[in-house]
């Protein structure tokens, strides 16, 4: 917490700041300015306007001032809004965790699995479907890593097989098996219109009926995955934007320990 | 145009590099000559007038192909079937398809006589193309055509009714060129989709129907703006020539075309899609389309500052491969990109460079220069100065094709209004900043001309190398986005055959002797 | 209505479009897609993320994408969210209004004035309180106007009194009064905690304190100025970014007229 | 710094519009030296010690001026107080708030006497601010000074506790320069507001303990991130001596010092402001600030294509005006800005040569380079592009101090979020671009020199103008910007006074032979 945020709350100042509460800020605590933009299917006339403040409104916003409206040629039109939210969220109960991951570095990784697994790892990954983005996958997987973070490749208690992209789910599913994977790592890129949520239920699917879910961590990645949707899909975790090695690391280490332990 | 030059090249450094590259495709070519694939087998089909589907969905061309010898190729077939049974390419087809005919089992006539058949029926294909061809130069003449760069815009809702709102709302503001983004995966399949589609994941299919609705619905707008609307689609993949036919006949103006971006990004097999270029180009060149390479993707991939030098490599010997396919300078929009880390001190300078480099080493080609996309985050406020900085060196470099960079590049394909904020940006740089090129000039012996020289150098040395161990050896070697492919793995390759004694594709005669430069 | 939409509309493909429910569109019709952004004053951790989150839903976005985030040092987070609204407004009953005004132009205005009111109209304009910006009454009200539209100085039948800025609001009522004006145009740019809310409403006050409030057709202006918020403040008008004079002034002379008949 | 020549400028042209400018600027001295100004009295009173308000609220600054002849001056009187009561001047100002003592009625000494007293606490008074000038120093060799344009971003909560926080941020972020926006109208308040304040309109007011508190805050912060953050507050107004005073006292570095600012944009009367200036800038100049002169807000009102001379005009008379106040080069921040309307057709070219323009004709001073504002719409994704278009002009003429431009410009006063957004754009620039400058040279007679000599030509034919007339007759006719201002109309004449015989000003000579430069 900042040296001046601290000395505003001590000297009262803050008297209108409250987790329970939590508002946006524009420029004074909670004046609860927020920046909207749309588009309406709808031709650039006053009824256009006239939408766009009112669904405005029903978002919570007042004090609205439509900043900006331009044509989208012929039957849409864009907008741009500011305004003041009336809502406010509660975070009292939430605890503060910080971004910066609690991750173990490679090399207590390292020693981590000797010490408690005393075998090597055998992790499996892919971008599967008809998804050709590999360069997320192989930031995890591969020798160089990503930012400055080696891959899972360069850990020494980690065997990886990165069977690049374009994998479909069955030859995933029986490259798991005959290699009898510890930990699946799926990257999935393209979502539009949900196709990597059919994509990565359908991998679920296929590990039941194979009888395997349970024997594998399965984890899913990519820039649009979230631990939240992760788990809803039926993976162990999920991870997004910015992972790097160790993050993922940790998370399946821990796991199959934990796993070890309940057997 | 004239050739710039600012960056004080060695001309005959470039000679030599040209050179080099010449001589790797002309080796490839020699292979190539050899082969056909499936995919150039139906491509003929198409050509000769075959087109539908089945009962089951299966695409005319497929079933005529499954029904011959490869290796003496669909012309031939379809010629003696022609002598034979009296009827045309389509109705042979549809008989195929519903069991009635068996292409393989009647017997093959005197094949000079087959020849002549087939080759007049070809001509007859060809004129369509021609055809179109002249409408398009006819339309530039009457609208006029327009001068600095084209902006290129893609659409990609999957669905060709929204395609085309979203084009419609696009030439409003004014984009000069309308791209369609296939759906994902579209490339690995060997055949091609039949009729308007309206469910595709990250771009919508390419299909002849969806070609001609947006064909139409571009000429209209066009009609309306007083502009010809170019149109963009696709042809790399599993059905390279195909698609490059289905966009001749629907008067398509401009095709990515790289056999190298399906080899590399969709692990197709390298012999396939090398061959299935050469024909798909000649189309391409016949057309009067404007072809697009992929050398994007590698700094997509890997690295721009260490790997610029891989793509004017690249663009070097695509340069080659297209003057074998019979590809006019003037068709060749050679692919490159602004892809470096904006964290880089100086980073700009470099661009500039390479983007001049390009300029200066191919001064008729119709360059297109892609935007950031590698280094776009969700700050889409950051975002459209990335593109910004992209835009001004497309201007600042002359590049003639310029693909219009997305404040939301990182998060989905573009809404309506993120190609309309897109092209007003543009819009406002191209016109701010309109004679820049001319006033602008860079220092001798300063950090973009060393750059750029530097980039000539590796380049050349990179294609003594290829040269000596041929390209299929350095695709191998894995000098290209860093990816690895074996001559005999990926997809496709079980479509390849060499051609046999009486093979016969009557097109290419037709094409490469058209007299269009 | 754009050609092929309505093509579109014909071939039945706009079922879902439809004037009772509007929605927000990215590139599928009612997809619902729309981008927020604003600051939360809470560090960068995973309690701001949560928070982002709640406050979205609050807004009525679901599939809530937080696509960007960073800290604005240190006890700040700027949140970038993309999302599916589910909210939709009813403008069936609407009318369509083109934002082109259907202003009389220059000469019909003077015309008009000549036919109907057979005298000059006195106009007094200012930029009131503490207020300096005189970019925006000056396009109103001099003879270069804006944007290629002549200001009310070179109307034949319309005197004006431009006072400039800074200008207090007893002085501009004085100076009504002496000049028997017709109509008093107030530019108000400085918003800022509300500074011209006070300042409009003063006015009206005063001018009914000195009981000439009825007698004046009274118009504020200002970039942050709306129709809703002039009448409101107890103003007959209040126009926006992007006036032109013909706007103005085909206004008040169609007001002047209106009050005449009435008398 | 090395005057650039990039422009092909003519040298004894330039000579000879500064010849011009000097002549204007010393006529103006002959009438600026025989006055005084009730704010003058007022800063005098200031550092001689006098601070606080009466019950009332009344500043007693204030309060002891409105006990004196002013044409004698308040050094003399407050002198002869001392003498006379033995009190200081603090407690000789509250006795007069209290109504226990009148200046007026103590009887006069010996003149000798009172200058030899008030010589001797003026020099006190000095003493204070060449310390603050001395940490300044000390601290930005302890950190060392940053290279390239120095990050200028405001504050304008109207609450100094917000802005404390905003300040915060910003300089966390990356900021250097923080300047605190005044209240709308504070410039017409013939008095300066005292304590910490939390009630301004589209800024907070300039108080000295406003002052304290954000110079604390930032040398704190500055503290933890190794580096001088400097502060910025605005002098112009009917208080320029007193706030450049109390910037003095508080260790401001930046003011915005302008007396034509204040005649044209606040109609504050010519004479007064003019004298004001002359003291408030001997104040600047001793206590090492550098001021910032107002040439930006012209184009902010007209033309700035048609109008870009006047610019020139004005900022080679403020340099003039700056001189004889004692300030050196490296103290003035002379302003420009990039105001041109965006749909010009090269714009750019247009801008990029006045702002080089400035860069070689005030080589050494370190310019204040305005960004975009009046061409700002609600658009705030376009808007990040102009701020980015205006950040490379920065960049590639070696701009010194760089307004940030916030891409809410045409809405509000900047949000938190907002200047963040700025300074990461602004630093992907710099360090993209960095070395830019270096690396472009221009056309030879193109564009940009033209437009560039043009600008210069005119100057200096705007410059006889004025010589003849005299300035104040040129601000009669509506010359810049194109307000007219009368030379006794506007606020504040009652507060001019011709100086009688015994007065004196004590700081004059201090400041003005401190032996810096
Ligand atoms: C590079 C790129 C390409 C390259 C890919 C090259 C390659 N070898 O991978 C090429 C040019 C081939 C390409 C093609 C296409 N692309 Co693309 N591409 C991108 C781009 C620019 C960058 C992606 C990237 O590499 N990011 C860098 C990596 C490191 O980040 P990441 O993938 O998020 O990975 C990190 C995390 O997500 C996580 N992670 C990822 N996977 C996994 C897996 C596990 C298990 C774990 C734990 C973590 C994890 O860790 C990684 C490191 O932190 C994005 C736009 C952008 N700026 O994001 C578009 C983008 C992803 N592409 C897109 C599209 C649509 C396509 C195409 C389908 C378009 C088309 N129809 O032609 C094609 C076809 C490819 C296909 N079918 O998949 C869209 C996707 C839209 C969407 N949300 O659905 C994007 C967003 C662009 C856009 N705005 O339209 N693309
Ligand atoms: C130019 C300008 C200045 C110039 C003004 C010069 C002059 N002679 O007017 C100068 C440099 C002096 C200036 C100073 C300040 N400014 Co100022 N300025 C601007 C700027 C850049 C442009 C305004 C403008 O001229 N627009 C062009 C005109 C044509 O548009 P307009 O005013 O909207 O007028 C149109 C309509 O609104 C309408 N209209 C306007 N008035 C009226 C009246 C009637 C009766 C009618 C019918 C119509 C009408 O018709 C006009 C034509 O279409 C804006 C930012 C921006 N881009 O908008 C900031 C801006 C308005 N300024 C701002 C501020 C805060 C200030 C200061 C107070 C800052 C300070 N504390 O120092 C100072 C002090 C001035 C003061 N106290 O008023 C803020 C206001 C924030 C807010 N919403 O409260 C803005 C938005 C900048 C910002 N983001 O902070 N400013
Ligand atoms: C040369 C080239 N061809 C084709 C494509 C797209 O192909 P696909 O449809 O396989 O994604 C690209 C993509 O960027 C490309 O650069
Ligand atoms: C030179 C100068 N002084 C002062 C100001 C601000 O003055 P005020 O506080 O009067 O708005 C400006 C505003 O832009 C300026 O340019």
């Amino acid at each position: 917490m900042g040296k001046h945020i601290r000395k505003m709350k001590e000297i009262g100042f803050f008297g209108k700041f409250d987790l329970k509460r939590i508002k946006p800020y524009g420029d004074s605590i909670n004046d609860g300015k927020i920046q909207i933009s749309f588009t309406l299917p709808l031709p650039n006339t006053n009824r256009a306007t006239i939408a766009a403040k009112r669904l405005s409104k029903k978002m919570g916003l007042k004090d609205i001032d439509i900043v900006f409206q331009k044509s989208l040629e012929s039957d849409f039109t864009f907008f741009i809004v500011y305004g003041v939210l009336v809502h406010s969220v509660d975070v009292s109960k939430v605890a503060m965790v910080s971004h910066q991951s609690k991750s173990m570095n490679m090399e207590e990784i390292d020693e981590f699995i000797r010490e408690h697994l005393r075998r090597k790892v055998i992790v499996l990954g892919a971008t599967t479907g008809t998804d050709s983005h590999t360069v997320g996958i192989d930031a995890i997987m591969s020798m160089k890593g990503y930012h400055g973070h080696h891959g899972l490749e360069r850990y020494e208690m980690i065997e990886t097989y990165n069977l690049g992209s374009q994998v479909l789910n069955e030859e995933f599913v029986r490259k798991a098996i005959n290699l009898n994977a510890d930990v699946l790592l799926v990257s999935q890129t393209v979502t539009q219109k949900g196709v990597h949520v059919k994509n990565l239920s359908n991998l679920v699917e296929l590990l039941e009926a194979e009888g395997i879910r349970d024997k594998v961590v399965l984890i899913c990645g990519g820039a649009r995955i979230s631990k939240e949707l992760a788990k809803e899909l039926g993976y162990d975790a999920g991870f997004g934007s910015n992972t790097v090695a160790e993050d993922v690391a940790t998370f399946f280490v821990k796991e199959l320990v934990q796993r070890e332990k309940m057997d | 145009m004239k050739r710039q030059n600012k960056l004080n090249l060695d001309v005959s450094l470039i000679k030599q590099a040209r050179a080099k590259a010449r001589i790797i495709a002309h080796d490839m070519q020699e292979f190539i000559n050899q082969y056909t694939t499936t995919t150039i087998e139906r491509t003929i089909c198409r050509l000769l007038g075959i087109d539908g589907v089945s009962k089951e969905g299966i695409p005319l061309p497929n079933i005529v192909v499954s029904n011959i010898e490869v290796d003496i190729g669909a012309a031939v077939f379809l010629g003696n079937a022609i002598i034979q049974t009296g009827f045309n390419p389509q109705e042979i087809a549809e008989k195929i398809a519903q069991k009635k005919l068996d292409l393989k089992k009647l017997p093959m006539g005197d094949i000079n006589g087959i020849k002549k058949t087939i080759i007049s029926l070809a001509n007859e294909g060809a004129e369509k193309i021609r055809a179109n061809r002249e409408i398009r130069t006819k339309l530039i003449q009457t609208y006029g055509d327009k001068e600095g760069p084209l902006l290129y815009v893609i659409v990609a809702t999957g669905n060709i009714y929204e395609d085309i709102i979203q084009a419609n709302s696009a030439a409003r503001k004014g984009a000069d060129i309308i791209a369609v983004i296939r759906s994902t995966g579209q490339s690995l399949m060997d055949y091609v989709p039949y009729g308007a589609t309206t469910q595709g994941f990250g771009g919508t299919y390419a299909t002849q129907e969806n070609f001609r609705l947006m064909r139409k619905a571009l000429d209209e707008v066009g009609g309306e703006l007083g502009k010809y609307i170019r149109l963009c689609n696709y042809c790399s993949g599993l059905c390279m020539p195909e698609i490059a036919a289905m966009g001749a006949l629907e008067r398509l103006d401009v095709m990515l075309n790289d056999a190298l971006y399906g080899i590399l990004f969709r692990d197709i097999n390298m012999q396939r899609t090398i061959i299935d270029q050469h024909f798909s180009r000649m189309i391409n060149g016949y057309s009067g389309v404007i072809i697009n390479t992929g050398e994007d993707n590698y700094i997509k991939t890997v690295d721009a500052v260490e790997q610029g030098f891989t793509v004017l490599t690249s663009q070097l010997m695509n340069e080659q491969f297209a003057l074998l396919a019979g590809i006019p300078e003037e068709q060749m929009g050679i692919g490159h990109a602004f892809e470096m880390d904006p964290s880089i001190r100086n980073g700009f300078l470099y661009e500039l460079a390479q983007a001049q480099l390009s300029r200066e080493i191919f001064p008729n080609a119709p360059l297109k220069y892609m935007p950031p996309t590698r280094y776009m985050t969700g700050d889409i406020f950051m975002g459209c100065v990335q593109n910004a900085l992209f835009n001004i060196i497309t201007k600042l470099t002359d590049q003639r094709i310029c693909l219009l960079g997305m404040l939301t590049e990182a998060i989905h394909t573009p809404f309506m209004s993120d190609r309309a904020i897109a092209i007003d940006i543009a819009q406002y740089i191209f016109n701010n900043l309109h004679s820049i090129s001319e006033e602008l000039s860079f220092k001798p012996d300063g950090i973009i001309n060393q750059r750029a020289t530097q980039t000539l150098q590796k380049a050349d040395e990179l294609l003594s190398i290829i040269k000596e161990q041929g390209l299929f050896q350095t695709l191998e070697n894995g000098t290209f986005a860093g990816i690895k492919r074996s001559k005999n793995g990926g997809k496709g390759l079980e479509g390849v055959y060499r051609k046999g004694n009486i093979y016969l594709n009557p097109f290419i005669e037709i094409f490469m002797e058209r007299g269009v430069a």
